[in-house]
Formats: C-alpha cells, structure tokens, sequence
C-alpha cells in the first residue's frame, strides 16, 4: 500500500548469535543516515530455549508498525528461524540463509535467496561471533538500505574502546558477507 | 542533545531520572522489566533509593511511604502487577500524595499473555480500586512523546498532589527509536509544608485516608471531587492530524493511534476524506475537543487494542450525534495499517453511500 | 523531667511530651494504651520526637497517628513495612517505626514484614499480640491460641483446620537482616517496665543504624476475650505467655554494646 | 517511707480499675456515686491516712495514662528512675 | 416457612449455604464480617470448608482453587478488601471458572471509613483487574432480594462458567429485617467435564488464562466476548414503580434505589408525576428498558452514594434524548428520603417550567 | 515398568507415564526438566496420576501443567499454594501438589506459603531454587546470592540495599503445620538420586494425610546466570550448595516409619 | 413528610447493656404484629470504647430507610447517648433516659421526657442487666408501639430455655418500667 | 561386565552436553557434523567397543528427557533399580 521507500527486515537466530546486535547496527545506521527506523525483538518466553530476533523497520515516512507480519527481509541464523519465516516473507522478498546451521535449504521460487555457511567462514576467520557481521554484509550487498561507509563508521562506533581489538575481524567478516553475496548474484 | 536510538522502557526509566525521580521500588514484570533494570543500574550511581520490592503489592506502598517525604517516587508494572496495586492506588488518591506510576500493558485477562494490549483502559481511567476518584492517565504513542510526558507526568503529580499513570504497551516498552531527552532536573525536596520530615518546630503532619466520621469523609471527597473537576476542566490532551474535513475520524490514542495514523495517511491518499484524533490524556478524556468534532464528522471509528473500553467515553463524548463504531483487536494481536485502512474504506463508503 | 510542681512536691510521673494529651477511643483496659505510652516515653528520652514518622496500621490502632505527638501515616492493611521502607529509604536520618497488630503483621501483611527483616531495613516495629483481631470484632488472628473461642472459630480454635498459632518473634529472628527481636509483655507493672527497655534498645538499634528491630509485646483485648481488664491481665500471663515466650530472640553483635552504654 | 499523692485524670479514666489492683498501698478505689463524661465510675485516691509513696505503680499501670504522681521533695529521686 | 427478622450479611450467607456453596473462604472486614462469622459457624456443622484466609489475596485465590474442582465456592469482603482480589478476579474470568463473590461496599477511597456506600461500582462493573471483561454485577435492594439474588448468582455462575458479584452496601449488610429463606439445595458436583477431579479415564483437564500466543489469546478473548455478548443479551434485570405515565424518572440501585423510593411515593401525592427504575443488574445495565423508557421520559434523575458511577451507564443509555441529572452522597453518607425529595421536586419544576 | 524391547533386551529407562512425551520450552541445561521428570516418575511409582491434580505457577515452569500427565491448572503468581488450600478443602483424597519458583514461592508469594505450611494444609510443594528470575529474564531474587550479578543487581547483589538470601526450607521448617521439608540439589546424579527420594517421601507424607511437605531443588538456570550447563552445574555445587545447605530440615514424627516402609 | 404510622426509635449505651437486644425484641414484636420494621445498629470502631446503639423503624408502609437523622423517640443508657441523642430528636419527641448514668438532665422543653434510675432501679431488682427492660417498659407507658402482651411472649421466646430462669426478672422489670412511666405522666 | 546400548531422541536433545560428561564409560559425544530441527548439535552415543553397561547415568542426567536405556537380559534388574 506504498509508494516510497518502506523496508521491514527481521534478524533471527540463536542468543548468543549476535542477532539483536545486527538489526540495532541496522538501525543506528539509518538514524546517522536520517531516515526514519524503529527497531524491536522479540520478548520474554519465547526467549526460552535461547532463540532471539528482531524487526526493524526502515521508511522515508513515519513508522506506524514498528511489527511486521510480511517482512520484505529475513536474515535467518539457523534452522528455526528458516523455518518460521520462510513462509511469512513477502514475494519477491529477500532471504538471508546461514547454511552452516540448518536441515534443509529453502524452497520458495517466488523470493531471492542468498545462502552462505556464515557460521562456518566466521569459525575459519576465528571467531564465531562473526557470523552475524557476514550475514549483515550479504543482506547490504542486496539491499544497499545504507551505506556500506556507514556501517564501518557505526560498527567502530558502537565496537568502542573495550572492543576496539574486535574492530578489524568485524569488518573482515562484513567485507566477507558483501563479496560472497555479490558474487551469488552473477 | 542529538536523537539518540532509545528502546522505550529505558526511555521512560532515563526520562524519570531526569525528571528528579528519587526513589523507584519495582517488581519485574514483562514487557517492562528494562525499565526496572535500567533503575536499578542508574539510581545506585546516583545515589538514589532503589528498592526490587518482593511485590508490585509492597512496591506501591513503599512509592507511598516515599512519597509521603515529598520525594518524587514511582513504580512500574504491567497489567496484573497493576491490578495487585489497586488499593494502594486508592490510598494514595485518597490521602493526596503524588505519585507516578507506568503501565505496559500486556494482553489478559488473567495471566493472558505478554504481548502488546490496551486492555487496562477501564483499570486505569475509571476508578483504580475502590472508591470515587480518577487518576490522571497519559498515553504515550511513540518514544519522544513516552519521555516528554514521563517528565510531565511528575509536575502534575505534584500540581495537584494527586496519582499520574503513564500507560503504553508492550510494544512501546520494547522498541527502539530516535529521540532527545531533557537534561538532567535538581532534585527539589520537600516538596510541600504536608509532607512527612519530621515534626522539628511546627505541627506535625498527618497523611491519610481515613475518615471514620461520614460527614468528614464526604468532605474528604468533595475536596477530592473539586480537585478533580478542576483538572478535568484544565488537562485535557490529545493531538489530530487531518480533521479539519475530515467526515470520518479515527480515533486512537498510544500504539492504535500511531498504527491508524499511517492508515489514516493512506486513506487521504486514495482521496477518502478521513482524520486521526488521538487521546494523549486518557483522563481526562479530551471530551470538550471530542464533542466540538462531533459537530463536524459523519462519523468515529474507535481503534483499540482490547473489546471496546475507551469506546464508552467517545460514545458519552460525542453524545449520539454521530454513529461511534469501533475496531479492536484483543489478546496481545495488534493491529496492521493494512486492517485499519481497511476497516476506515468499510465505514467511510457507508457514510457517503448514506449521504445519497 | 522531673520537675517540681510545687515547692515541696516533684513530680514523679506524667504523661510523656510525644503523647497527645487526648482520650483515647480504645476500650477499658485496653493496653494500646500502654503501648503507646512507654513509645512516646522512649522518644522523649531519646530525644527524636522531632525527627521521628510513625507508621500506623489498620486494627484498633489505626489512630495512633492521632496519640503520638510525631508525624504518622496510616498505612494500609498490613503493608506498614513496606511504607516505612519507602520512607527510610529516602530519609535515612528520620527515626521511623511502624506499630502493626497480629492481624496487621502476622496475616495480611506477613510478606512485607518478612522482607523487611530480610532486607535489614532500619526501622522499629512495634508489634501488638493480642491474638485476636480486635478492631473487626474479635476474629481469630493467625496468633489465636488452640482452642480459644473467637467470633470466626466459635467452638475454638481447631488447629486440624485452622492451623497453629505464628511465632513471628522466633520466625523473624532467623532473618539476617533481623539487628534486634524481643518478646515482652504488658500484663504487670514489672514486665511493662520491661518492656519498655525492650523498646529503647530497638530504638537504640536503629539509631545506631544496625538493622531491622522489632519487640512484640503480649497485649491485651479484654473486649475480643469478653474478660474484665484484670482478668485479661491473668488470662496473658497464664494462657497466652507459656505459648509465646517472653524473652529476647536475636540479639546481633553490636547491639549488647549499645544497651551496655546506658 | 517515701510520702506522696496522685491525681487521677477523671476525664481520661475509663474505670478499668487496673490501678486499684496494682497500688501496694491499696489507696486507689473506684468512685461508685458519680460516673464520668464517659459514663464510667473513674478511680479515685482514698489516702485518709497517707499512705501513698509516691512509687507511681499505678501511674504505670493505667493504659489511659489518667495518673500523675507527686513525691515529697525528701524522696530520692533514683526510685523516680526505677519506677520509669 | 414464615418470614423471619434477619441481618442482611447472615442472609446472604445462609443464602449461600442453601444454594449449596461447598467452600467458602474470606477475610474479616467491617461491615462484611457477620458473613464471615455465619460461615464459620455453619460450615463445619455441615462438614463443608470453611478457611478464614491469611488475606484476601489468598482468599479469591482459594476461592479459584476450589471452584476448579466443580464446587460452588465464594467469598465475600468489603471496597479495600475487593481491591486486592482483582487480579485474581481477572484469573477467574480469564480461565472462565464459576465463582461467587460479595462485596458489601464501604466509603472510600482508601481506608475511607465503614460507613455504606456504593463507589464500588466503577471496580465491579467495567472489569474488576486487568484485561477486557465484565463480571456479572446483582445488586439488591433488601435483605430478601439479597436472598435471592445470592441463590441466582450462584445459578448465573455455573450456567455462564463466569464470576458473579452481588454488591450492596454496609446498610444492607447491617441491617434486620423480614425475610423468608429458600429451602436446601443439594450439593451437586462435579458441575462440568472441565472441572479438576484427577484423569481418571478421560484426557487431563486443565484450567488456565495463560496463553502465550497472541492468535490464540484473542480466540479465547473473542470466546469470552461472544459469552459477554450472549449474557447481556439475555440477563439484563431491573425493577420499576409508577414509571408508565412518568415524567421524571429517578434511577437508583440497591440502597438508594429503596431510599428513592420513599421519596418517590411522596412525589406521588404530592401529585408529580415521578417513577422510579432499579437496576438489579448492574452488569449486564439493564439498558434496552432503561432507552425504552427514554423515549417516553423528559428526564432521568440518576441517584447514588458515589459521586456519579452508573451515571454513565445511564448516560449511554439515554443516548443523549433526555437530560440526565445526578444526585450523589460519598464518603459514607447514606440520602435520606427528604434529600431525595427535595431534588425531584427541583428536577421537575425544571421539567414543568422548560415544557410551559 | 521394565517391559522386554526386543528378545534379549530390557528397557532399563524410559520416560515415565506421568510425563508427556513432548520437547520442553526450556533452555539447553535446565534442571526444570529433571525435576519434571523426577516428580513424573514418583506419581508412576505411587500409582497415584489418575487422582492428582497439579498447580503451576507463574515463571519458567509456567507450563509445568502441559509437560505433566495430570489435571492442573495455571495459578496466579505466588498463588499456587492458596489454590492448592481451595482444591485439597474440597477433595481431600485427592493428591495436589505445587511447583513453584524462589520468585513466585519466596518473594511475592511467600505470605500464601508460609500460611499453608502453618495451617498444616495437606499438599506438596515442589520448590525450585535457582537463585535468579528466569522466565523476565535473569532479574535477583530472595534466593540470589550475595554478590551474584543480575539484570536488577548488575555490580553484583549488595546485602546492604538489598538483604541476604531467604532459606525457605530453615524458615518453614518452624511451622509446626509442616511435616516433611527438605533440601536437595539437580547438579549430578548422586544428588538427582536423593532428590528423587525425598520427593518420594514427600508424596507419601501428603498420601497419609501427615500435612504439608515440600521439597527445595537446587536447581540450574544457564540462561539467567550466563553460564554453558556443564559450568552451571558446578556453580551450583560450588556456590549454592554453601549458602543452602543440603538436608532434611523438618521430619515429624510419624515421617520416619513412612520412609522405613519402603 | 408522612400522613401514616412512622416511629424511629434508637436505643443507646454501653455494649453489655442489653442496647442491641432492646432494640431487636421490639422490632421482634413488631414483626408479630405484622407491621413493616427495620433494625440496624451502629457498627465498627464506634463500638470501641464500648458503646453500642441500634435505630428501629416502625411503619404502615415499606421502609426506605432504616436510619434516622431526627429519630421520634431516643432511649439513652448512659451519659454520651443523653449528649450525642437529645439534640438530634424531633420535636415532641420522646427522650426516655437511664438517670442512674448521667451526669446532667436533659434541658430541652420542646420533647416528651420520661427520666428513671434504670441500674439502681435493676440492681434493685437484683440484677443490673434489667436495665434495659425497665427502659423498655418505661418506652412502652408512652408510645404503645406493640401490645404488653407481644412484648411479654416474644421476651419469653428470645429467653428460650437456656435463660428462662430469667424469664420473671424481665418480666417484672418491663412491668415496672411501664408503671414508672406511666406514673411521670401525671 | 553388563552390556547395553540408548537411544537418543534427536528432536528433544538440546545439546547441553550434560550426558557426556556424566557417562562413566565416555561413550556419548555431541554431534559435529548436523543439528537438529531445534538447530542444536544432538548427543549421540558413539560405542563402536560396546562399553555401555546400561547404567542409566546419562538418562538421569539428561534434563531432556531425551535417552531410552537398554540392557542384555543377563544383567542384573538390581542395578536398573539402581540407577533410578
Ligand atoms: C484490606 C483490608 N482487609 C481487611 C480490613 C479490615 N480490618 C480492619 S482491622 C483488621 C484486623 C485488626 O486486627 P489486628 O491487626 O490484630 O489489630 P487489633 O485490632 O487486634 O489491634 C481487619 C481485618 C481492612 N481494613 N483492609
Ligand atoms: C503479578 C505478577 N508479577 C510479575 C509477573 C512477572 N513474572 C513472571 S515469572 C516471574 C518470576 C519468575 O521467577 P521464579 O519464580 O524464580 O521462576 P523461574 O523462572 O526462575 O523458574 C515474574 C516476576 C507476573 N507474571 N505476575
Ligand atoms: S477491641 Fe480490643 S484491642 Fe480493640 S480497643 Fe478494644 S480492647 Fe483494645
Ligand atoms: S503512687 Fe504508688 S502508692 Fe501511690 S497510689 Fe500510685 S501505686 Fe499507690
Ligand atoms: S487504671 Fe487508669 S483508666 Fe483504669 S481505672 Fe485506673 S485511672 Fe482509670
Ligand atoms: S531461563 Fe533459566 S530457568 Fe528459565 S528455562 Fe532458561 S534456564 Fe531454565
Ligand atoms: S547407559 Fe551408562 S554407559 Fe551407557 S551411555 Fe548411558 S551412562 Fe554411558
Ligand atoms: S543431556 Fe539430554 S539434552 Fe543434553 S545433550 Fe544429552 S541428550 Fe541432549
Ligand atoms: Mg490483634
Ligand atoms: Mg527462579
């Protein structure tokens, strides 16, 4: 029912994942870019049994709907999530697969699929935790919803001094994710 | 102060601090335990009182004693954490202490759910326990307005020594958006000659609700009564978008107004000539500015997130002038623009369809 | 203050400063009243009448705000604790005590007590065990001893339904937060002098900011037990003192100190 | 023996007659001709031959407080402690 | 059997008693306690339960545990003791288990006093705790009707698997008069296949107001609407005097109601054509008749010992035709007749004069 | 129970009748599921899941009552153990039990609790100490440790503000209504074992109508104290266990010749 | 406001002296008759101190309410019922007062006063609880509410057999009660 | 020495690992190579030696619920009861 620019994106995974992390440096970007977002997870039970993931709403007008019930975006971390929101994406949507953690690759024809072992490649870079950094990096090489510049600008940011060591490994794995998801595409 | 992302539970917490808080007692409860969680980091630091009380039941009380000092004192729940703190609501209305209290309301009855709701409406507006009194009820609907009227919240708690709810949802506590706080407020203590510091050269101060003499309580409550036509006269709240023309205007407050607002939007965009009018005090309700409008429109479709409850007051607002119909979705399910818009269509065409 | 009235005469006993010089509305007998005196006593000898905020509860002395000259609230039913935390908590240096009947502290309002005591929260409880609701009518309180007749266990009470009386004294003593716990009693003359030692020290407690303090002090209700006051007196002492011992039930380091200064 | 006197407060008094048991003088009686405001037969000091002492048991006693007690100067003014 | 004189609070409680209440679990609380101290007494001789609860909070909880069993159960207590039941209230309605409760109102708010007084009807009627229902509310005006309705809410309860208030005030509660006991009932149990009795070859049942998932939350909140839509459809009660032909119309329930009453009749030979109408039901409002008589009224003159609750009911009824007056005593203070008078001979004169 | 799977094979565990065979909603390492299963294989070994009725309460274990093959039902937070009184007043000969939490039994609901155990009410309350607020996502509770962090005590809990652990086992063992109250630990198999025995013993207390029992479970939470569940269990040995001493802290007489005759 | 029968009665002293049950034997007696009556007693902290107090009314037609602001006859035990009662009662009122327990005597003049030392009159009698029939009777020489035959049948009744020993002491006190009142007549 | 063998419910497995460290005989790993509808890596007993015993430690120490434990008939029932 819109006309400008309106993406809703959900990040879904495990605790521990990284998954909340990802749709806030989404968020915190748009903001420095000055458009308007709402970023919110999910809460309580649900938590239990450790899974974890959040909406965030990216548009050039203000967000009634900061929830989602067609997401035009999934980034899935693990099986669970591919499970839940495979079906919920809207056509010609976007989905983002971390193969490394999930039983059966995706099905529907009617979306664009990008799937890569990010758990996997975040092990090989010596950091699991990457995983979510090389997700990220193959959602923007799909949907440019900010800039890349930003988002190395923001990550340093928001790293701060405590995790200032982290600072190089994350923009290793976000380069990472840019590439792989780029060259699915030819 | 740049707009900063702020998740709203922490928003409201940080705009209480602000706003001279100095003492919270609390009980956690989801969707509003952040804002429990982001006290009991911050007033420690500031060497403020910080109590995780055993219950929202002790919780409430202890808000009393505080308050009782003249501090400003608050709590948060949601809704059956609210429900446990009914009679110290009365308590408080009845013995005049201000005193600040957030609801994020989550879906019910009983156990219910913790999803978004706005099924504590009647709790909240009518009467919060037993006895004759209103508390002054605000509705935030986005982050900046949640931190804007949380400070609020507390000067008129104060103007009029009287109970403030501030009310949102789950949906408010838990997301994040851009918004500007104020700066940090000197705390300002005692705050009136009535409050409780110790009888050194005066009379001493009494705080109480007990009238056992019938005529006295009667007095008691004409006071109440007088104070509360008074803020009904003088602190109504809402804000519109789009009514000057409008034959069919929305009306929503929080979560529902902000969701009806895009489809509002899009209705005036197919040409369809609808407005939002969205309650920001829930009590009082912006009954005088509500019955001005009822002159003008065809029509009021009330959107909610429970059965019908702020439903009556549009109704008594608008005094069978003009048909009230409502839209509402119940148990934590909130409501897409896309349903909103759809259900603004239904009704508009009924309306120009009778108008031939 | 002992001041001579006339010139060859002092006076040797009077009605303490923090005692409102007004009738009270409790029964004949009814030893609230002397309850109330040996507090307003102890604060005039401590000097805080100025600085102290007195918590009243909902039972008969639900009034005490009006007796005792310091400023008070009237809590509701049995959540004094909680309010008194609520007032400590911002003004640590006030003096603020809570006075709570059985029904007050020991049924309704057990929770809030409890956690206070956990919490160490540093206040004074004075605690009226009457073993009766007094103010309803005369209803069994969880204190009620086996076998006695109120209006809500007409044939006695039947600990098999009802239960066993609540020792709160023994139960709060095993609160750390407990600084200072003591059971007295105000059937004679010498335990009231007792008794109001008991309830220096408590105060003593929490000036000295050592913690949670609380006497419980064995009362009478001749109006709930249909007994004339003197009888009451005895029924204390024989019924009511063998089931509630007498005696002190935490006693932190720190406190003997304070009571061996004086 | 230490002399003294006491005044009743009839107003207060509510003719419990707990100071009567307790005096170890036995100087303390309930009036039985005259009821108070209150409508109770207040306590009254019988001392024809002055045998109070002062010591204040009953001002102790009493749970409305309706006692004052007075001691002859002579007096030490420890027992006033002890009767506190 | 012959009418004989008994106390309003030990009506309803052998009332209960004879309608076959199995458990009854309470707290003392004035002006409720003889009810309390009825039951003691006759329950154990009957070898029913009987637990004087260590609160009221434990009380309504005890009072949902044995009713999840098929039992009648109940409890009863006064404004104070009401608000802290309301959470479990919402527990009740939520998980939709029958349960009775009297709550002989007293002034508030807060500790207020003991006097008679109806502020409770905001509490009891709109949703007594958090989420989106409305407790049946029977309200009667006589130590007899209280008989009988005490029987019909236990009735109500089970027919409708919903919580049943019967509401009246420290008058009724307090007072003797004459009245005629309805004889024992059975007891009767288990009431329903969904009651607690051990799976014993059958499927567990569960009895729950939890329901995490949205969708499912607002289908049992959509469940519970339907059943509301379907009470206040068929159980809407009142009772009227000399309203055929009135030009006024004083609306009072309970206490004020049989007080209005008086005055009413005075009214009548005084010539003044007055009549009165008494909800009974105070939830459902007995609107369809009350609208009816809207049509054919020049006014309502709503009478309370509030400061104006039901008054909006009767606004919304009235649909704005007619004015709706009010006259209101709080804080315990209870009309008398000649107050009453007074105001229906104001309200009509207006009439009169504004019809020349 | 031990049924012969294929010819030369017996099955020497299974999962027990009592317990549905559906996968939890608990986190990976919550000893929620070993007490589940623990009280599930006592209501086989009694005989007696037909006739019980169970309460869940509001936390983690909120759908204790979906996991567990009986009648049950949801109680208000804290509530659980009124809802018992209400349902055992009326079915006496029924079995009911309790599954609480430190939040739900200790904090809000320890008025409900202790008025049980006090009026001897005849259920079994299976208490799960975990030292944390799982389910609103790691908040303190009465039972956190001095200086354990938390979401609600993030520099670690300060005895100071917030008062020292409450040891519901020490504190209701002092109700003369309750019969049997013990503490075990879920942190390795030699302490499941006992767990499972005493929740036995408790069960048999309710079954010979001695009057209340309960059982405290030492018991994991990963999630809330952020710890791998190997780790979590070592927390518990090396941390809990000192501050709430394993053991039995109420056993009346009449207990004893139960557990003999076993 | 009223053309028929309409009589508010209170009855007030201390708890213990038969305030409460006064009042209820003659709305008892009332109910015989078959005429409309209500009993309601002051409640709560009031009592505290001991004092009790009931209001009766008796009428032709259907009560509407049981309290009485200006009651037509007081019937006072003690000194605070004689202050709280005298002022409120309605002119040509009946005021009926237990002279043994008051302090001074009733000073209004626009009210029907019958005055009687009830307790010593009763301790006479041998039994001081008989103050409150000799009041009674003392109520019933001026205002013949009910038959002395009602009244004398439904004391027997509500005595039952566990107090009937006291049967002709209350009897006897309600006699003299009556003689004494109807003497202060002449 | 006893022989037995468990069976491992994958779906309900939430590799918390606990059955590994808790098995005397080491005989339980947790998977590397897949995980589980849940997106867990599952325990799986990797025995190729036949060294379980059939003790049920593991099944009493899996929180899941998730291991059915079988021994050869020739084992003694005792030691069943035992591990309970
Ligand atoms: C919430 C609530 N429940 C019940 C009451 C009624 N009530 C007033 S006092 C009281 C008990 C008083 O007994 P106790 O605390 O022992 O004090 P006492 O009168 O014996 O001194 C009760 C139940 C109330 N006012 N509020
Ligand atoms: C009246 C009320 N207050 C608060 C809550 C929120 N709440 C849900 S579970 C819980 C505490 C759970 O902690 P615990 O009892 O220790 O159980 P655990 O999750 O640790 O097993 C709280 C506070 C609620 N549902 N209802
Ligand atoms: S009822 Fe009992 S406690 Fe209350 S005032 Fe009278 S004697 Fe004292
Ligand atoms: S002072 Fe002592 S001697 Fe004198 S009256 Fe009192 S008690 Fe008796
Ligand atoms: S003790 Fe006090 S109140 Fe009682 S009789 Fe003596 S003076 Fe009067
Ligand atoms: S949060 Fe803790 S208690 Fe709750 S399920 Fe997870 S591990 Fe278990
Ligand atoms: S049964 Fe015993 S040996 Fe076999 S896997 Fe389990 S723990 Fe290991
Ligand atoms: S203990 Fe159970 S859940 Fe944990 S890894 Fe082993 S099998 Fe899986
Ligand atoms: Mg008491
Ligand atoms: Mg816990």
């Amino acid at each position: 029912m819109r006309t400008m620019m309106h993406e809703e994106i959900i990040f879904s995974g495990f605790g521990g994942q990284g998954v909340l992390f990802a749709g806030q440096l989404l968020a915190y970007c748009v903001l420095t870019e000055g458009r308007h977002v709402t970023w919110i997870p999910s809460y309580g039970p649900e938590m239990r049994g450790g899974t974890a993931n959040c909406t965030v709403v990216v548009s050039d007008e203000p967000i009634g709907s900061p929830m989602s019930q067609h997401p035009s975006v999934a980034v899935v971390f693990n099986n669970p999530s591919l499970e839940k929101y495979e079906a919920p994406l809207k056509p010609g949507g976007l989905l983002v697969v971390n193969e490394s953690l999930i039983v059966a690759p995706p099905t529907r024809t009617d979306i664009e699929i990008v799937i890569l072992p990010a758990t996997t490649l975040a092990t090989e870079l010596g950091d699991t935790r990457m995983t979510n950094m090389i997700l990220f990096g193959a959602l923007l090489s799909r949907r440019p919803l900010v800039s890349v510049a930003t988002v190395e600008h923001i990550l340093i940011e928001k790293l701060g001094a405590r995790q200032a060591h982290l600072q190089e490994t994350n923009l290793r794995a976000l380069a990472h994710g840019l590439e792989l998801g780029a060259a699915q595409h030819a | 102060m740049a707009a900063e992302l702020m998740k709203g539970n922490v928003a409201l917490a940080e705009a209480a601090i602000r706003a001279g808080v100095e003492a919270y007692f609390g009980y956690p409860i989801t969707p509003q335990t952040e804002l429990l969680e982001h006290m009991a980091k911050r007033m420690p630091e500031l060497g403020r009182a910080f109590v995780q009380a055993e219950s929202e039941l002790a919780a409430i009380n202890m808000v009393y004693g505080a308050a009782c000092t003249g501090a400003r004192a608050m709590t948060s729940s949601s809704s059956p954490g609210i429900s446990l703190m009914q009679e110290g609501f009365s308590y408080i209305a009845g013995s005049e202490v201000p005193c600040v209290v957030v609801d994020i309301m989550r879906g019910g009855p009983g156990l219910g759910n913790i999803q978004p709701s706005q099924s504590d409406y009647f709790q909240v507006t009518r009467s919060a326990g037993h006895g004759d009194y209103h508390a002054i009820v605000l509705a935030p609907s986005s982050v900046q307005e949640a931190i804007d009227l949380m400070v609020e919240a507390f000067d008129l708690a104060d103007e009029y020594r009287h109970l403030v709810f501030v009310v949102a949802d789950g949906l408010i506590g838990q997301m994040m958006e851009p918004a500007e706080l104020p700066p940090m407020q000197p705390l300002r203590r005692p705050l009136g000659d009535w409050a409780l510091t110790g009888a050194d050269g005066r009379e001493k101060n009494i705080i109480t609700s007990l009238e056992l003499n019938a005529p006295d309580l009667e007095e008691l409550n004409n006071r109440l009564q007088a104070k509360l036509a008074h803020i009904r006269e003088h602190q109504q709240r809402s804000a519109e978008m789009l009514t000057e023309d409008a034959r069919l205007i929305v009306v929503g407050y929080g979560t529902s107004g902000r969701i009806a607002e895009t489809a509002v939007k899009q209705a005036r965009r197919e040409g369809m000539k609808v407005g939002l009018f969205r309650p920001i005090s829930l009590w009082p309700f912006p009954e005088k500015r509500l019955s001005a409008l009822a002159d003008q429109v065809g029509a009021f479709l009330v959107v909610e997130m429970n059965a019908g409850q702020m439903l009556d007051d549009v109704r008594l607002a608008a005094g069978g002038q003009v048909p009230v119909t409502f839209y509402g979705r119940t148990g934590g399910m909130v409501p897409m623009p896309e349903e909103i818009h759809q259900e603004i269509v239904t009704q508009y065409n009924k309306l120009t369809t009778s108008a031939v | 203050m002992a001041i001579a009235a006339i010139a060859e005469e002092k006076i040797v006993y009077q009605r303490p400063e923090s005692l409102e010089d007004i009738s009270t509305h409790y029964c004949p007998g009814c030893t609230h009243g002397i309850a109330h005196r040996l507090l307003a006593e102890v604060l005039d000898e401590l000097g805080v009448r100025e600085r102290t905020i007195g918590i009243s509860p909902v039972g008969c002395s639900v009034f005490a705000y009006k007796y005792i000259n310091t400023d008070g609230a009237e809590a509701a039913h049995g959540r004094a604790p909680a309010m008194a935390t609520g007032i400590k908590r911002v003004m640590p240096d006030r003096v603020v005590f809570t006075y709570q009947g059985d029904g007050d502290l020991a049924a309704i309002g057990i929770a809030e007590i409890i956690h206070a005591a956990t919490r160490g929260e540093n206040f004074t409880t004075i605690f009226i065990n009457n073993a009766i609701y007094g103010m309803t009518g005369g209803q069994m309180a969880p204190t009620t001893l086996p076998g006695q007749r109120t209006t809500s266990s007409p044939l006695g009470r039947d600990v098999e339904l009802a239960g066993f009386p609540i020792r709160m004294a023994e139960l709060l003593s095993s609160a750390p937060g407990a600084a200072y716990v003591a059971r007295r009693s105000l059937h004679n003359v010498k335990e009231i002098n007792r008794a109001k030692k008991a309830i220096k020290t408590a105060f003593e407690v929490q000036l000295a900011g050592l913690g949670f303090s609380m006497v419980e002090l064995l009362s009478a209700c001749p109006t709930g037990w249909k007994l004339t006051p003197p009888e009451a007196m005895d029924w204390i002492e024989q019924q009511m003192v063998p089931v509630y011992p007498l005696g002190d039930y935490k006693v932190a380091e720190g406190v003997e100190q304070l009571a061996k200064r004086r | 023996m230490a002399k003294g006197r006491i005044e009743i407060n009839e107003n207060h008094c509510k003719g419990c007659s707990l100071c009567t048991i307790a005096c170890p003088q036995n100087v303390i009686a309930m009036a039985t001709d005259r009821v108070n405001a209150k409508g109770y037969y207040p306590a009254v000091l019988v001392d024809p031959e002055g045998k109070c002492t002062g010591c204040a048991i009953c001002a102790v006693a009493c749970p409305d407080v309706c006692i004052t007690v007075y001691r002859q100067v002579s007096a030490k003014a420890s027992s006033a402690a002890a009767a506190r």
